[in-house]
């Protein structure tokens, strides 16, 4: 699984992107959410505020019941600011 | 429709009559640019980065360009975003809309940039004397996109 | 402000260029641009002529341009009107607000075309297929107005 | 007092403007298109139906009862369809 990152949470995390296994205990964006902050202090810190993290499946925003598979590109990011 | 994000600036007159060129029907013709302002927060602005997410920003503007065209009889859409490094005075952004007539005209650029500002995956770094900080989202602009029914887009 | 009543064309990119040349507080630029349609009441539009009354175009304008920046905090207001004989695709009329924010913009942007639609002394004649006619007005214009407070303007 | 008129009213007059000589009777804007309908059949026809007729005085839109002098330019008009 492909995981990308932008604005702070990019640079928060010292990471454009990186793939990971998909764990087996990860359905779906919420499981992953919860997966990702047991990754470690610093992803814990990054995304300890769920109201200000967005997430993208495939270039497309999903709810936290959206399902996530090995194959996506799975983005996260803050809540837009462009325009 | 016509979607462009890219790094380089755009002539404004070009692209707006490039909307109405060839269509007879088209009566109306309103757009918006976005400014590099040179404040904020009461400090000297010295640059913005614009960082996006290439692939879904495209994907995201024509989805919001489509919901226009459901809600409004358009005739041509056009959105242009910047990314990289600007600085004030420079353009950001141009949405355009023509139509028959100037209330649909009106209605569905103002849709279009209060959707932009809170869909489309672009966020703001502004460099001040103070240094680098990213540009929180606005509650006015949820607001302001609230006002015409956006869906939510919290992950929880 | 400016207002300019002209027979000739106006450059759209070049004017919006100038609202905010200069202003490096202008963040909004919200314009409309009003173009002769080819089909009037089903019929092919060969031409339209355009009557004014010099003198007090201007000074309506004027009041119109005072009136929006009464209402919003705009830094500059631009209406180009053009009068003569006009064909399809040609520009009639240019009206541009630069703000800091964007909804003055846009809202003072609607409302100097709405109250310059049932203000501004200005007549179109349309010439058809089946021969000249002097253009009535609308009701949808009036409505357009009313919803911005505008002041009655019958003689009775 | 000048009379100047626009679209309309000045090809059903067949005239765009005429200088006249302000009648005694004539004290406002009522007054005036009063008068003017008694000028003859085309003026009456012209002017017969209030709620089409526009008036300015100086170049300002004026209701009935605002007053008319000798020296004012005063313009009858349709409802303007510019823009």
């Amino acid at each position: 699984m492909k995981l990308l990152y932008f604005a702070w949470l990019r640079t928060k995390l010292g990471l454009a992107e990186e793939e990971v296994t998909l764990p087996e205990t990860v359905h779906d964006v919420a499981d992953l959410m919860t997966w990702m902050r047991d990754r470690g202090p610093l992803y814990a810190a990054a995304l300890a505020n769920p109201a200000v993290i967005r997430v993208a499946v495939n270039q497309i925003y999903a709810r936290p019941h959206h399902p996530v598979t090995a194959s996506d590109e799975i983005a996260l990011f803050p809540p837009v600011s462009g325009g | 429709m016509s979607v462009r994000v890219q790094r380089e600036d755009f002539d404004v007159g070009r692209e707006l009559e490039s909307l109405s060129r060839g269509r007879p029907g088209v009566g109306a013709v309103v757009s918006f640019v976005g400014l590099v302002r040179d404040m904020v927060s009461e400090r000297p602005l010295l640059a913005l980065e614009l960082e996006h997410y290439p692939g879904m920003t495209e994907r995201e503007l024509a989805a919001i360009d489509a919901e226009a065209r459901r809600r409004w009889p358009l005739e041509t859409v056009l959105v242009i975003h910047r990314y990289g490094r600007l600085t004030p005075g420079d353009r950001i952004v141009l949405v355009a809309v023509a139509s028959a007539h100037r209330n649909a005209a009106f209605e569905a650029c103002q849709f279009l940039i209060d959707w932009l500002k809170t869909r489309a995956p672009f966020w703001k770094s502004e460099e001040t004397t103070a240094g680098s900080h990213w540009v929180e989202a606005k509650a006015a602009d949820d607001a302001a996109a609230a006002r015409w029914g956006a869906p939510e887009i919290t992950c929880g």
